[in-house]
């Protein structure tokens, strides 16, 4: 064991691929001689060399579709968006074309690449670093999109990812990185992409969230443990295709159940999973599937004033787990 | 005297082949139509008017180790790297049999793994930076190999082009480009879209050779195409070519075409290419009357067998759609 | 009145705007000389010249960052995307720019450009020419997403498209175009968007819809009244932002719920309606939210065996209601 | 003998503007590192290495009418085309006053509609085809304006720079772009980013005139935009011109730089275009070290007074978070 932190998670796990696999590597802007505008490369250029770790140019589209022709050949690469806002100009390539090659060359080609993105706000990135940009591909059979909550996640996911054999968008949240810190196992080990964690054992209440409010809800958690509530915390961990199995247990275990996410509310990924709960334990509710998430408008603002006001935090995610035990 | 293919190092065999394929392609896009407006299948693209710059460009690659990722008029392309007529008879019925995608996809949509022909898709020009991937896992493992990839001239004015290419001319990546300037995307003119003198000179943007070819003329395009491959072999980097034609059909079994004139239509079917490289073999000796008509019986009859072959073939069942979403 | 199809009433909103504000003008592929691929734009060269339909070059992000330009500029640019399937690469300029500039520059600026495309299956358009894309744009509030199912609503939502002061998509039923038609008024007349519309008055079950579903969901219903099944049908018309009032009032009408698309199931819009309902009215459910929709497959198949097995259609529309109703 | 901005049509009162206007950037530039070095402002993304092309091209359009769409560091731009000091210090402070957000971007955020600077976003490049927009509804409604719109060399690369400068030569739209190459995209050197010998070449590809120039020389920019706008006016198109300087400090206050060498940036000082423009002035017997101390004094208590008022300015409410996401 050793204690790290997410964004070492990120680069211990990318540098045991590289040493496992030889077909492994890294593609992005700033990745190679600079290590990465938040460090996540730190080293691998000069361990592993340019073409390993290869700086390209200001190019998403070209990024995403060159490491998908280098998969479809035969490599595992893994793409670098300095921004989870960046990916925009390389979405034409992950959906219509990563996400769709297995199924269209009915079976005959697949495109094993990992898709890396830093998401998430509270960090001062104002309107364009700082967004959450899941929802925009989570209606995209053929992707597979995961967002891990913890350095131990992170390591075990983002193996899992660089292994899958088809794509993966893997979403890191930017003020994990150096805020989040816990004993990571020096071995190699996967988590299996596509299945939720239960990271809080509870029995008044469910809450149902992904990413840094995972992190949020725990802490509410241990207050409101003060107070009697004791809640339930599923990690969502994949956020497409969703772990439905793993949803409905959750929410029927409390019957009342609150979802999290940073993302603008309407047509976010909880949405989805509040239907997937109104769909199939309907009955088993004792309240109203509460949701708690950004409000809607085009993303967060710079200044300190506005940005607190539109991110999730402990506070807001207490107030909003009370109300639900209350009901 | 050297006749002109001799000169290029193409034998007389190969050269009768490349004839051969490219009246393949131009008989299976002819079958293709006459099926459309019998109400046999839904969609036709086509070919022609580009297959002596599809044939003579593949012949000028190594057929048994460089990729190509055609895009949807290269039939051509495909044929002159392994893929069959009934193969591309079962894509135009939609079979089940269909090895570019199972019927999922529409004709002239190909991919073929064991014939290194990525899978495309509808959206244009996707498939450059996907070539140039190929040639950069080629340049990381050290293979010697290039990658070809081909789209229209309009499709050359999408962003993927210049993100691709530049990627490729960054790196010195053995990928060759060759756009097919029929003169048309659907209704648009080449001067109503693109801004240069000719695609060609595009290549400056990403410092690599540039060539604009009369892409009627086979042997032209597979020289062309040769020095290309040297260059990328020998760690040059790319080369953009362009093949000038015209595109003699409609767009698709969809367009009707009016908004060109029927002249000058008629005035491009004078160099159709079927016709002038037949000439040109006429006038080497290499193609008498007589194996003209034998070639042609050949070709119709797998021309016919692969039709019947594919009419017959069942569809995938119903619940396929369900199948290889992900790896299973 | 005169009885027209969906696309006259598109080419005739067009029509009517060009006419009445000399701002509007018409970009796209093939939509001058041709009049567009399926011919919405006939004869609008011929009336309004070169320079108001304008073919431009086959590129779609320039195609959406032009008219950004031109209509941050003041004028009101109606841009065509040949198919729906190919906005992808407009994806940045539409969510990165139009969508926040209003927000980003404090009100300052704005963009009034009304983005057209055909969407929708069952035209053997296979992968590519047939998929329903409006869930990657349904998460960016300063985004209109119109979805209209009759002539008569594309009229008037078209023009009320045209003269709004934000960017709005106008997705139309390609199958719809030829399909459809009634009697449309030929005076002027806007519709309101962000606003849902009853198409059918019912009792027993409520079903939930838009664009295309909307007539599968109502030729079912005159089946299902003939067993006494009524059903009430609200067509969301626009699919973002939801007309969340319109949308708890027809849940708790009936208290069972069918939500339909043509979309994928898992991230589509009706997953966020399910949402809306369970937030704000479970308690007047008496049935779980049941949703039909296209399965999770990348897109619809050629194949005219998996294309009917993708899509939806009235027989699948009749079976779900009748099953909500027995419920 | 005249001397250079004479020659230009540039009077000596003009000239002198232009040297103020960028010593102001350059001043601003400086307290904002400062402002953030001493914990008061989160970021700060620079123009120096950059104001002489900034500040020569923008005097060279027409400041009433044209249409800017500047990027991050063109500090230089805005305030020739208006915008004053305090105004971006209110933005450096996140201000709810800032004129260009509101506070909700990013310093370097550009826009202000009454002096028709375009509204910017993070993603590079997206504001080439918005100029092109811009141009275009000048040729529909038949106005003598043009638009400039400027970008890093590394942005020249992505999709949007070719889309868009594609569409505006097809149409010979009076658009004038301005790549500043400063020779790095963050840490990428030129080499590895851009795969032609220079930007300017790349004109070629869209049916343009490009032009490669000393970025340090605002009377050589000057010059280019002066032509480009002449074309543009007379329906001759656009220009694409290259404004070759270097970027003198780190990429921003998060980057540290470490990937290249301080000899590097010790050279690129030598010609750091305030002192060889200041010398030329001297030169020219019009910046006098009277004259230099007074605007020092002048343009030091604009900033400090700008500074002061943002600092003491107050913030947005947080609810205000929630206005302006449609028309109120
Ligand atoms: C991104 C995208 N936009 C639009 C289309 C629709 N479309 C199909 S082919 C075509 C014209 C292509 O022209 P060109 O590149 O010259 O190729 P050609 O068909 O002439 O060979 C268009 C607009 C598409 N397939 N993809
Ligand atoms: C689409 C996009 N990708 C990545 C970034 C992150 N980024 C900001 S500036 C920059 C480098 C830009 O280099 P260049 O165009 O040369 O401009 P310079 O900063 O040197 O003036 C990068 C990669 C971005 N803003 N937008
Ligand atoms: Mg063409
Ligand atoms: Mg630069």
């Amino acid at each position: 064991m050793a204690v790290m932190s997410y964004i070492q998670a990120v680069t211990t796990a990318l540098r045991e691929e590289m040493l496992r696999d030889e077909k492994v590597f890294i593609l992005g802007e700033d990745v190679g001689k600079k290590g990465g505008v938040f460090r996540a490369t730190e080293g691998l250029f000069d361990e592993f060399g340019e073409y390993r770790v290869l700086d390209t140019p200001l190019t998403e589209s070209a990024i995403a579709g060159v490491g998908i022709g280098a998969a479809m050949y035969g490599m595992r690469p893994v793409a670098e968006m300095q921004f989870a806002d960046f990916i925009m100009p390389a979405v034409n390539q992950i959906i219509s074309e990563a996400a769709k090659t297995r199924y269209r060359s009915n079976n005959d080609w697949n495109v094993p690449i990992t898709i890396r993105a830093p998401y998430g706000g509270g960090v001062h990135g104002a309107l364009y670093h700082s967004q959450s940009v899941e929802s925009v591909f989570a209606n995209q059979p053929g992707l597979k999109i995961v967002m891990p909550s913890t350095p131990y996640d992170v390591k075990g996911l983002l193996k899992a990812a660089i292994r899958d054999n088809d794509p993966v968008l893997f979403f890191e949240h930017k003020r994990a990185y150096r805020l989040l810190k816990e004993d990571v196992p020096e071995e190699d080990y996967v988590l299996p992409i596509g299945k939720a964690d239960v990271k809080r054992e509870g029995s008044d209440i469910t809450v149902i969230t992904y990413g840094l409010c995972v992190h949020f809800a725990l802490q509410a958690a241990e207050k409101l443990a003060e107070e009697g509530i004791d809640a339930h915390i599923l990690d969502l961990r994949t956020v497409y295709p969703l772990d439905k199995a793993a949803i409905i247990e959750a929410a029927s275990k409390t019957g009342k159940v609150l979802l999290i996410t940073e993302d603008n509310k309407e047509g976010s990924i909880i949405g989805e999973v509040a239907a997937i709960i109104a769909e199939n334990c309907l009955f088993d509710l004792d309240a109203p599937i509460m949701r708690l998430a950004g409000p809607d408008v085009p993303a967060m603002p710079y200044a300190p004033t506005m940005e607190r006001y539109f991110m999730v935090n402990p506070e807001k995610c207490e107030k909003a787990m009370r109300d639900l035990a209350e009901f | 005297m050297t006749n002109r293919h001799k000169k290029l190092g193409i034998s007389d065999d190969e050269v009768l082949n490349i004839y051969k394929t490219m009246l393949l392609a131009r008989k299976i896009d002819e079958r293709m139509w006459l099926l459309n407006r019998a109400g046999k299948i839904p969609f036709v693209i086509s070919c022609q008017g580009q297959e002596a710059a599809q044939v003579g460009a593949s012949y000028a690659l190594n057929r048994n180790t460089d990729y190509v990722a055609p895009y949807y008029r290269d039939l051509g392309v495909v044929l002159s790297f392994g893929m069959t007529a009934k193969e591309v008879m079962l894509s135009a019925f939609a079979k089940a049999e269909d090895p570019n995608s199972g019927g999922r996809q529409m004709p002239g949509h190909f991919g073929q793994k064991k014939n290194r022909i990525l899978s495309g898709s509808s959206p244009v020009t996707t498939q450059v930076p996907h070539a140039v991937g190929v040639a950069l896992a080629a340049r990381i493992e050290k293979k010697d190999l290039v990658s070809f990839v081909t789209l229209g001239e309009g499709s050359s004015n999408q962003g993927d082009f210049h993100e691709g290419l530049n990627f490729a001319g960054v790196h010195k990546l053995p990928v060759i480009t060759m756009v097919e300037n029929n003169q048309y995307a659907i209704s648009v003119p080449f001067d109503k879209q693109v801004a240069s003198e000719n695609v060609s000179i595009r290549a400056k943007s990403y410092g690599m050779v540039g060539v604009t070819i009369d892409g009627n003329d086979p042997l032209a395009i597979y020289e062309a195409v040769h020095e290309a491959r040297n260059r990328a072999i020998e760690g040059e980097g790319g080369t953009l070519i362009e093949a000038v034609s015209y595109r003699l059909t409609a767009h698709s079994s969809d367009d009707d075409d009016r908004y060109r004139e029927k002249h000058e239509v008629d005035e491009a079917k004078k160099s159709d290419s079927l016709v002038t490289f037949g000439n040109y073999l006429k006038e080497e000796n290499l193609l008498s009357s007589n194996l003209e008509i034998e070639i042609n019986n050949e070709l119709d009859s797998v021309v016919n067998e692969a039709t019947d072959y594919a009419e017959n073939a069942p569809y995938a069942e119903p619940e396929d759609a369900l199948k290889y979403v992900y790896e299973e």
